[in-house]
């Protein structure tokens, strides 16, 4: 099963991840990272594709994907 | 209370230019001088007047060279790096006797540095940072009001001298907000006959600084310096607060004196007998009084938000009559009211022992 | 009477407008007044504060290293900040972003969950006004009147917003007077 | 399971300074992607500007230069001139690039410079606080035109491309944008055939990317992308603008 | 007997300081008939730059102004916005306007400033004895290019009206000659048109006309306008590179 | 006299800077330096050098600033203005901490000025043109074989202490034809494992000037000021001519020191007491030597082409110990050696008359 | 009889009016002026038509043409 | 021995490779020299002149107010330097160019049509050649072998002219002879 991961540390609740995702998988989580902001996570893991989408438009570098096959992900 | 209104500093420069009957402002953004501009792209079109934002700081200088030859009041500002490619068109400017005023909102550096306050663009403002023999008059305010004095006294002494005026503040002066009164100043508008109008009923103008002879050259250069000894003369100016009866003298300037100010009164509570020598204008150097000054004291404290600078100025007019010590911070950094008190309370043991 | 305030926090937290009505409030009130801004490398989200002095005398330096009170919004302002509260000084901190012990036991704190309780309130950008509330009512530097006049000029294009900022300065001054009492009470 | 996507080599671990939802983080990943893929890190030599991305020096792991707000060009010519054999980039704003910059960008495409230029055009002063930049569109808002950029005050956008175009000493010349997946997917293969072309010596080479400021535009971070879309490609037009082959 | 052409009046009695058969002179009799025929000479500020033609201040009968090495863009926005109502010009060499002043013409010109640029290309740093210009011919010997300009070291010469003409500011820009009567006519309209256009409040206005250089091309007058035809022209092709109307 | 070749002084830059290793010049064309782009556009490539001429003198200097950057030895030069327009980089240069040699072919300003030689940009070139507290090393020859020892030696400091040097001189003396020898001069190559080569096989260097905190850009300001101590502890260099017994102490550099030099001889066949001290390193300012030597003459007479700058660095030294005359000349004239060895007779007399 | 006069103070002696004067009327002297510059003179007022073109074409500007008609020289 | 001489002109007179020339000679016979250019506004036909100065000692200033010698190769320079000569030195005045009367009494005046002798001998650019043979014969700061070797050099590649400029130097030598005599035969 596809899936990402998302830097807490890295990540300034943009949403841009959520907004792409084809699958609508990504949704703001509650927890508040050290610089004030709310990050974004996973929240339904069966849906991600692995389609590296929300990593090709993730402005802080925050997400990596994980998949089975080969990279061609996010160009 | 009721004529006071809140403002920040680089705010009060734009509504000081405006009542100082500058409808002309060429500059380019940079921190910590951003409130000016956009106060200015506000307010200048309702006034009629020109906000033009330039592609560089070069082109601003050479706007406002322009502008100045075309006979108007114009404005321009910028901070440290800005200022320093603004170097050629002020020493055009200066060379061309052409009426400008200049806002340094000084940060720190060398280099792109950091947008904290700092002095260390004095020797570039003082002594001329472009080439050739020549001197802007350059003020140093240490409040919001005092900006705004400055700004119109600048224009003012630009015209009268057809000098540049540079007034020389930092970011932490810019940006900080006091209550300021505009009262009811009328600027000296001079008749500027010399100026590119076009020359309908009378000969044409020609404005340049070049004169290919050097004896032409020299001539042009004594006719400067004359005019210089001429301001030197009549414009310095200077605060002397609670020297009446100092041992110690601080010699300071712009946000720097106001920090020994508070150190001072700290000290004088303490029986300290400590007053503040505060330059107003940085050229002309206020030597006539300092010189005096010097003399009724033990010892001279200079501070400055730089290496030591403006210091070079005070020993000059010491001339080795009486000790100066020196306390600077840098690259943005300011000392704190303590640290200042402390060192002034050090020298003051160290002149009792000897005395005592 | 000479006050001096620092108030700190993320960029966007309204920590400078916070100031600069308490400044417009000072002078309504026909003192002398300075407000000054301190912003880290960030254009949005990086430090910011800011410093506020309301004084019957002239006033000297606007940097003030050691200032009476101090308002911190956030963990990284709180770290920075709490070793320069003046000794017998105020210290208020926004708990929700600043959950930390405080260390320092020479001064007074406040401890208000001021985002948490704008959040309650409807809106988390009034969080600044729940940390003056509870400020100025331990260290009346301005009049509640004068700030809340100040709030209606301010927001004079956006009258809509009064009611939920006096509402938070009212949340602030209350937590800080339960918290008094209860400190008292110990 | 494998990671397919992570961080590039090419990025320093460090987080971005940019605010949240700003486009330099997007235009930064795919340069880095490019300098990994390419494998050219190692021999890479970038040059910072004056803007937001004046810390880019701190992001990239690759040697990195800062040079002074406008010569970026400039700095990437001394630089190239002795190492010739090296990859060198700059990285630019539109107010870096497109204003003090502008004889400093115009030379060096016309003195064919092996370089590549990452243009990150966001229409205004992203750093100082949101001024007119160069590029900033007629009737936009921004701190020094509090009523709207006016052709009479303020005269025309320049639009880079276009001006460049008629150099000589150009390679290849591209306006891409960063508004939705498929358009950074087409920067990013832009981005990398610069590189390539430089990698074998065919001249000047510069990206111009549609960025966004939601910041300064006063906009969340999406609705700055869909306002790239609606208001900048009419006046901005993707496209490539020369190309050498 | 009647004077059918004297001396303009827009210029004033003194000999020019510009080297025999120098084409400057020609260009500057230009402009003064062109003050002249327009009969706005008393309304007229000209803004001379660093370059040979430095002196054009002691040898135009209007209000003049020097500007600094480039600038003179800048100093003529800086009059023009002053004095909106009054004809404003510059006179500019290669050097001046091409190379340390480029970002000045573009930006004056994407302002669209009302204001008539007077354009003098001859190729080469006349005034400073001969140093290779941004409009050097590739393969030309200068003081700075002895081997002869190459693309690999120097790059490619600019063309200055291709690259001002896909700027929304300009009104009208034109490429003309001085090497033949035939072409110093058509370079005469085309002045007078560009002042026409400034005086319609069209906006801005370039006229840029092919020069010669004898002393630094090391040749005679005559043999000067024959190398501007034969070498010049192919490269920088007269005709108009914009025209509103 | 067989190794002696005639020389241009510009030229002799060229060869001088091509001799020390350097193999990168960027520059704008302007007069009166005209000859040495000329000589490195012919000379350069034969060496495998790049002569690069830029767009600007902006350019120029970021240019520079990237080629330093790249680890190489790197030459600049301009007159006047143009050193001007460079202030902005020179600035970062020297926070960056980059190694470079700037000439700064004087000419007559302000403004355009004129071409003929002049002084009057030493204020710039020492105490700082551009913003921050920051310096160059200054060199100042009088000759055209000691423009190619300063040039050597600039590149060398300039690489020891990772900082800029300017060679300060005047058209007269780059354009003036003197016999040199080039002699065999190894250059002191050094290893710069900072600078920005593509960070194979080693982390990544960075190079810039911003230092956003300031407690980081205070510490900075801080290294630079005690590398600024080292450099005036061991690089003060000067020229002490006919000072054993002199009463009257000349001080004077540059152009302006050979006209003294022919001025003193004058004197001294008359039997005055006369030498002359000269500054060859203008930054860091000879101040030891000079204030040992200040003790042993009974007045200081200051020449320069410039209205009187380097008289103030004259009288920080003095500090008030000696009285100072002064005699500058501007505007691209020269004093005479008469004119000189009168006022010297001058002096002479008001002593002689004072002590007999 | 349409002729032209040439002000030896301002010539330089360049010879763009010998060149292009279509009648070829006009030649060197052997006058030199006080900048050691040999002048051009009009040798044959008989063909000199007025046309203007040496005019237009003399850098120093040191040309004036007479003749009976218009003014419509040099452009 | 130490001669100081001011060459000047018009620019393109070649009053700059004449000093050159002598400095180049001077230098091959062991003498310290200088040469030091300096001209006016003009690209071209401004003025230009150059100072010479070949010395036994070490050379001081480069800048010589009033030379013991000057050569004028045309009237603004005989108006400009005229009076600049140091009492009892000489003046070379290309009469050609400069057709007036020398006022100064006190010093040596060698009269030279040398653009006419020039322009005789087949180009009009040797005038230069004319006066520096004149000079030489008064003068004689540089041996005529010195000269001639140094042309050989200068017009290595160019031998052709070397004839020319060879006659013009005698030339200019037999015309100050002449005159020599003729004024000590007055
Ligand atoms: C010489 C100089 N002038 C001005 C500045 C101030 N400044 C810093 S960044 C900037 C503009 C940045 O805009 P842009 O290049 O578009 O980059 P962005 O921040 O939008 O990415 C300016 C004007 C400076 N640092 N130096
Ligand atoms: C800031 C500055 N840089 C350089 C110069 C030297 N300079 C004077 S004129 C000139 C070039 C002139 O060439 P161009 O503009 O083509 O005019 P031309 O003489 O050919 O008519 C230069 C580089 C200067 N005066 N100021
Ligand atoms: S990899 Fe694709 S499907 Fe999975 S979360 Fe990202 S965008 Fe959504
Ligand atoms: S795009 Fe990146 S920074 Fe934005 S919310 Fe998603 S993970 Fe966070
Ligand atoms: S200010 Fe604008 S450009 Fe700069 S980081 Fe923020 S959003 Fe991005
Ligand atoms: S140097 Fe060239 S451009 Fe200048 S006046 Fe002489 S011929 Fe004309
Ligand atoms: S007016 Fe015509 S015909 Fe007469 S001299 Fe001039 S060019 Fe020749
Ligand atoms: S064109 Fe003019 S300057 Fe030239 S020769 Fe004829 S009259 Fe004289
Ligand atoms: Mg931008
Ligand atoms: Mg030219």
């Amino acid at each position: 099963m596809p899936f990402i991961k998302v830097r807490d540390d890295l990540c300034k609740g943009c949403k841009l991840c959520i907004t792409f995702c084809p699958k609508q998988v990504i949704r703001m989580s509650d927890r508040l990272n050290p610089k004030g902001y709310y990050v974004a996570e996973l929240f339904d893991k069966e849906g991600c594709t692995g389609c590296g989408i929300c990593a090709r438009m993730c402005p802080d570098v925050a997400i990596s994907v994980y998949r089975e096959d080969k990279k061609e992900v996010p160009a | 209370m009721s004529n006071k209104v809140l403002m920040k500093g680089n705010e009060a420069i734009g509504e000081a230019a405006i009542t100082a009957g500058c409808r002309h402002f060429f500059g380019y953004p940079i921190t910590p001088q951003s409130e000016l501009p956009a106060y200015l792209s506000k307010h200048m079109p309702k006034v009629g007047g020109v906000f033009l934002q330039a592609e560089s700081e070069v082109a601003a200088i050479n706007m406002v060279y322009g502008a100045a030859a075309a006979g108007a009041r114009v404005l321009t500002s910028s901070s440290s790096p800005g200022i320093s490619l603004k170097q050629e068109g002020i020493s055009y400017l200066a060379s061309s006797e052409l009426p400008a005023v200049i806002c340094n909102v000084m940060r720190a550096g060398p280099g792109l540095g950091t947008i904290q306050p700092a002095q260390a663009d004095y020797f570039q403002a003082v002594k001329g940072g472009g080439h050739g023999d020549y001197h802007n008059i350059v003020l140093a305010p240490e409040s919001v009001q005092e900006i705004i004095d400055h700004v119109r006294l600048g224009f003012d002494l630009s015209d009268k001298y057809l000098n540049p005026a540079m007034i020389l503040l930092d970011g932490a002066l810019g940006q900080m907000m006091e209550p300021v009164d505009f009262g009811d100043y009328k600027p000296e508008l001079q008749e500027k006959p010399w100026a590119a109008t076009g020359c309908k009923g009378r000969k044409m103008n020609a404005i340049t600084s070049i004169h290919i002879d050097p004896r032409d050259m020299e001539a042009h250069n004594i006719k400067l310096q004359e005019k210089y000894s001429k301001i030197r003369e009549s414009e310095q100016k200077c605060e002397e607060w609670m020297l009446e009866d100092a041992e110690i003298m601080v010699v300071a300037y712009g946000l720097c004196a106001r920090i020994c100010k508070s150190a001072i009164r700290v000290c004088r509570e303490k029986g300290i007998k400590v007053g503040l020598f505060r330059l107003i204008s940085l050229w002309p150097f206020p030597e006539k009084k300092l010189d005096k000054a010097i003399d009724k004291v033990k010892e001279v404290f200079v501070v400055e938000l730089s290496a030591g600078q403006m210091i070079e100025d005070v020993k000059l007019v010491d001339n080795g009559r009486k000790p100066i010590t020196f306390h600077g911070r840098m690259g943005g950094m300011t000392p704190s009211v303590e640290d200042i008190s402390d060192r002034i309370e050090l020298i003051h043991d160290r002149i009792t022992q000897k005395v005592g | 009477m000479h006050e001096d305030l620092i108030i700190a926090g993320f960029g966007g937290q309204g920590v400078m407008s916070m100031g600069q009505m308490l400044a417009y409030a000072g002078l309504t009130e026909g003192k002398n007044v300075l407000w000054m801004p301190a912003y880290g490398p960030e254009t949005r989200g990086g430090f910011a504060n800011c410093t506020v002095i309301v004084s019957d005398m002239e006033i000297g330096s606007p940097i003030v290293s050691h200032p009476r009170s101090i308002i911190v919004m956030n963990l990284p302002s709180l770290d920075r900040f709490e070793d320069s509260v003046k000794p017998g000084g105020t210290l208020v901190v926004n708990t929700t972003l600043a959950s930390r012990k405080v260390r320092r036991k020479d001064i007074d704190v406040i401890l208000v969950p001021a985002t948490e309780v704008a959040t309650e309130l409807g809106d988390l950008r009034a969080a600044n006004m729940v940390a003056l509330g509870a400020f100025l009512e331990c260290k009346p530097m301005i009049s509640f009147k004068a700030v809340k006049k100040t709030l209606q000029k301010v927001f004079a294009n956006k009258k809509s917003v009064i009611p939920l900022n006096e509402k938070a300065l009212e949340r602030g001054a209350e937590i800080a007077r339960e918290q008094r009492k209860a400190r008292s009470a110990v | 399971m494998k990671v397919v996507y992570e961080r590039p080599e090419s990025l320093l671990d460090v987080p971005f300074t940019y605010c949240p939802g700003c486009t330099h983080g997007i235009i930064h990943r795919m340069v880095a992607d490019t300098l990994d893929d390419l494998g050219i890190r190692e021999r890479t030599i970038g040059v910072s500007p004056v803007g937001c991305s004046v810390f880019a020096y701190e992001f990239f792991n690759c040697d990195m230069v800062a040079a002074a707000h406008g010569r970026a060009p400039a700095v990437a010519t001394g630089i190239k001139r002795v190492h010739p054999d090296k990859i060198v980039f700059t990285y630019q704003g539109d107010g870096d690039l497109a204003a003090i910059g502008t004889a400093e960008i115009i030379h060096a495409a016309a003195r064919g410079e092996n370089i590549t230029v990452i243009f990150a055009n966001n229409v205004i002063y992203g750093m100082t606080g949101g001024q007119m930049a160069p590029t900033t569109l007629i009737g936009q808002k921004t701190d020094t035109t509090p009523y709207g950029r006016s052709v009479e005050a303020n005269g025309h956008p320049i639009r880079v491309c276009e001006l460049l175009s008629s150099l000589d000493g150009v390679a290849y010349l591209e306006r891409v944008s960063t508004h939705d997946p498929k358009h950074v997917l087409k920067a990013q293969k832009a981005i990398k055939k610069a590189f390539q072309y430089q990698v074998d010596g065919k001249g000047f080479t510069l990206i111009e990317l549609l960025s966004t400021c939601p910041s300064n535009w006063g906009m969340n971070p999406l609705d700055s992308l869909k306002w790239l879309e609606e208001s900048m490609l009419p006046y901005y037009k993707p496209g490539v603008y020369k190309d050498i082959g």
